[in-house]
């Protein structure tokens, strides 16, 4: 079992005088980072720092060591065969935007399908909206059902041979549904379709097997994971990445150029065109060597029980609406008390030291669907504990009683 | 409680009666605008005369904030010309922001006031504005300028999943 | 004068046991970054770390607070009116790209004409290639002549009225060519055209003021002038800005999302998809504080220094072969020593602890004019001194001894 | 002095006198590699018979190492059945990343081995290596198997600047 007092400490953050009384509850919009990792990024620029890939001297061959060996440690994170398989982007979007790009562009034509599910964050539904429009493509969704779940038969009526991708979420970070990804992948590999996995909310929070999963695409933030903004990774099958076009150019992504044309680089190179974010690769490895440190396994119960714990508080209390599954679920909480806007309740609450996410979270058409203009969000992980989710109570308790004249 | 600085009674009788609520036949001007960082939405119709505000009305929906200051938007700028709509927006923008505020004739602005809390809430400064930038907005489309904002519309909104 | 003693201090990485000895001579590559730097990013990842624009919490604000005001920082750093015109990018590479995807792919068509220069690094060369392959454009080549300058009489020959665009960077990496853009700029606009100007050698080095020059689009990286990696810009004027379409979809770029279509935020945001990296524009912005903080007369001056002291003493040695313009240049000196191949010199100085470049610095148009595969070279910045261009000279006269009986 | 385990006497008597330089006429095989962080080229050049290697050439410019590497290469494959080469190419492949290299025996190894002192060098792996990945990959290639290198072709090389 994790030991959060223990964990907290190595967060300087939660030590900051103007942070001492933080309940922070939006590691689904970002985490936090241990010092371990502000080191590895700190070591790295303060010993290793060069343009990696290309001097001839020994300090540029210890950053292009630092930036290829964290490309193996996330292959290795995620169970990826091998290290050519990843590819670093600024983050999630990012990736997402580049097979969108390198892949639907090459590979979607008029009159194909691309299956998207309702759960999606908009940066796994508008890069796929684009698509369809400069293709002549047809989106179809994947609805999810009262609860927030998502059927697998449901995807069969969807799937036919027009269908060239699906897109799906393993965690939703509007509702927290949690999607047994097999079933869908098996179905969308049976019709022929290629699936990719948004992982920004599954990484973080338990293993993923990219080659139990036979995902063809996963794609993930390093903020998410008590890794450093600025660097996200896709993965994607070899043979997938070499039918893929770059659409950044420039840089270190050729082999060759003349005046009228070049040559691109081998994967994954070709697809990070100019100087990367070494320090953001490093810092990213180090987060998922803290990580395992605690295993992922322990990550997961953690998180699983304090979401439990909160679905457990937050039920009985009255005019309290909780969407998405229960009780099972990723550590995200998503409500709304009584008829307080969630961006009133999101101050209330900050004004305890409490912060919480209010909004759409990037997830309109979870909101549409259930006819919500907004919610708002709690989202655990390992530095939370109890208390936490005790003060929330609390928190919630005194805002409605706070705005009860304005109900 | 800094809260309460917020909260204030005249915000509480405009979000619980707003007022000018709804959509006018036939306005002369006619915006919705969004927060595109948490999604509310205000749809603000205007009726022009002899260049002042004839009629203001608002719908949508929001936070406390911004809703009250729609409300309130939507009576103080009635009779006013566009000039001095101007001038009350960009007081009540500085209000919002810094706090500061030069107070001009007139109880007409206590309402206005109500709202210096919200500097103290640098998050809710975008609510507060939301009515305000619709209506500059509008005014200055209305006079013939170009968009200012790039509407990026390929598509109907509102629709079903999986339509055709 | 720049003490260099005093600045040295600042920079971790030269403190190093591994590096005590290290004459660092690629900062055209990438520089290092002073403690100042390092703290600002430490810092605001232990105070003020969460995602901007998405939280009504205090946290929150202080992040977007540090984000927003970085923004305003570059744009008061290159003489920008206003801070909507300065976009995040990952690096000077992205920054192009955004200007091809988003502004030419609908501004350029057919038959079009885009001039760049072949002095151009790959990052302003292959992204109009591929324009130009897309649109059914034409690239037209500004030529440099025999000492590496650009003539602007000869740019008049080759706009028309189907020129869209003159791509010129301000300093060459290759060459150190400074363009005097003014002349350039000026013509291009009288023929209808825009401008993007490649600062990504220049704004490190001198200020630049993009309303003084009437540049269109500038782009440059943090990494290259004592900020972190993961971080660059795109400024443009606001109006063409406002003609761009986004070409990554997602997170905080939109302003409303529906099933099949959305609408796009307003600039400069729009063309920030998914998390940004706030902590590397927080970086940047203190990298500009430190630059300011000396001055970026006195580091010109400082570069101009030591770059013509090392041509001085470069050009005297038998069978060295100096290119590009003399004396007056950018700091970076572009060589070849007898038929010693610039990686056997570069790995022969890296044991004397000297680390320069070798290669085409990705800039292999200017290689095939000059009729050479490969050259070594030498660049210079703030921490560098006249000690280091001696070690340079010695190294050099060690090596022509040393591989003697190989040429 | 490490420098002198990279440069050994062999090395120079390679470069200084490259065997096998040129381009065969009609090839089984024929390959152009670049090295994409230096701009070093090689074209190489084979005639297979019967599932050997019967000649072998190679074109190109680049530093000491990989001039050298390609040079003896070239000497060491001819006659050999195509497993023989790929065996051999695992074992230089492993003597300059790691050191390691199991010794078969004979004394043509001699100037193989000569190449240990690349793995002080980890920048200088890629130079060494470029002639035999192009080696490897001609031989894929001709197993007809898949192209492994992405070559993306949208136009000639070696243009002038404003054609057209
Ligand atoms: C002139 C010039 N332009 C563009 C770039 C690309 O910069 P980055 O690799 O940071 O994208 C560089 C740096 O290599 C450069 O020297
Ligand atoms: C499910 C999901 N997908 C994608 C993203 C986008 O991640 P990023 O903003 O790091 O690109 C997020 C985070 O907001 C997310 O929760």
């Amino acid at each position: 079992m994790i030991e959060v007092s223990k964990i907290r400490a190595d967060f300087p953050l939660f030590a900051q005088p103007e942070n001492r009384d933080l309940v922070y509850l939006d590691s689904a919009a970002t985490t936090h980072r241990p010092r371990q990792v502000l080191e590895a990024i700190d070591e790295f620029y303060r010993r290793d720092n060069a343009n990696p890939h290309r001097g001839a001297y020994r300090l540029a061959e210890r950053a292009t060591t630092a930036y290829e060996s964290a490309r193996s440690r996330v292959a290795a994170f995620i169970g990826a065969g091998r290290s050519e398989e990843v590819v670093f982007t600024r983050n999630a979007t990012e990736a997402v935007n580049l097979v969108a790009w390198g892949w639907a562009e090459r590979h979607v034509r008029e009159g194909d399908e691309i299956i998207v599910t309702e759960l999606e964050h908009h940066s796994n539904l508008v890069p796929w909206q684009m698509v369809a429009q400069r293709r002549g493509a047809k989106l179809r969704f994947l609805e999810f059902d009262q609860a927030g779940n998502l059927d697998p038969v449901q995807l069969e009526g969807l799937l036919s041979e027009r269908s060239r991708l699906l897109a799906i979420t393993q965690v939703s970070n509007a509702l927290g549904t949690i999607n047994p990804l097999r079933p869908f992948i098996d179905k969308a590999h049976a019709a022929g379709a290629l699936v990719l996995v948004d992982g920004a909310q599954s990484v973080p929070h338990t293993a993923v097997d990219v080659r139990a999963l036979d995902a063809d695409f996963l794609v993930f933030s390093g903020h998410k994971m008590l890794g450093p903004l600025g660097i996200g990774v896709l993965y994607a099958k070899i043979e997938h990445l070499e039918a893929m076009e770059p659409f950044l150019f420039g840089g270190d992504m050729i082999s060759s150029v003349g005046y009228h044309s070049s040559e691109w680089n081998d994967v994954p190179w070709k697809f990070e065109a100019g100087t990367q974010n070494v320090a953001g690769a490093v810092g990213l490895a180090a987060a998922m060597d803290y990580l395992d440190g605690i295993g992922m396994e322990a990550v997961a119960e953690h998180d699983r029980r304090l979401t439990r714990l909160a679905v457990e508080k937050l039920a009985p209390i009255d005019q309290l609406h909780l969407y998405g599954p229960m009780p099972e679920r990723g550590p995200v909480v998503s409500f709304n008390l009584a008829t307080i806007h969630p961006h009133d309740l999101a101050t209330f609450l900050d004004q305890k030291g409490i912060a919480i996410r209010s909004g759409h979270h990037c997830a309109q058409v979870v909101m549409r669907k259930l006819g919500l203009a907004a919610t708002a969000r709690a989202s655990f992980y390992l530095y939370n504990d109890e208390q936490d989710v005790e003060r929330l109570v609390t928190g919630l308790l005194q805002a409605k009683d706070y705005f009860k004249k304005w109900l | 409680m800094a809260l309460d600085e917020l909260y204030q009674e005249v915000l509480l009788d405009h979000y619980k009666q707003p007022r000018n609520k709804g959509v006018l036949a036939e306005p002369d001007i006619r915006l919705e605008l969004k927060n595109p960082f948490c999604g509310d939405e205000i749809l603000l119709t205007l009726k022009m005369a002899e260049g002042r505000v004839a009629e203001a009305a608002f719908e949508g929906h929001g936070c406390v904030i911004s809703q009250a200051s729609a409300s309130v938007m939507t009576e103080k700028i009635k009779g006013l010309r566009v000039e001095e709509v101007a001038a009350i927006a960009d007081q009540f923008t500085h209000l919002v922001r810094e706090g500061k505020y030069e107070r001009p004739e007139g109880e007409e602005f206590d309402e206005i006031e109500a709202f210096a809390g919200v500097c103290e809430f640098p998050t809710r400064v975008k609510c507060a504005m939301l009515a305000w930038r619709t209506l500059l907005q509008g005014l200055k489309e209305h006079g013939g300028r170009e968009h200012l904002h790039d509407h990026h519309a390929h598509g109907a909104e509102g629709e079903t999943p999986n339509r055709g």
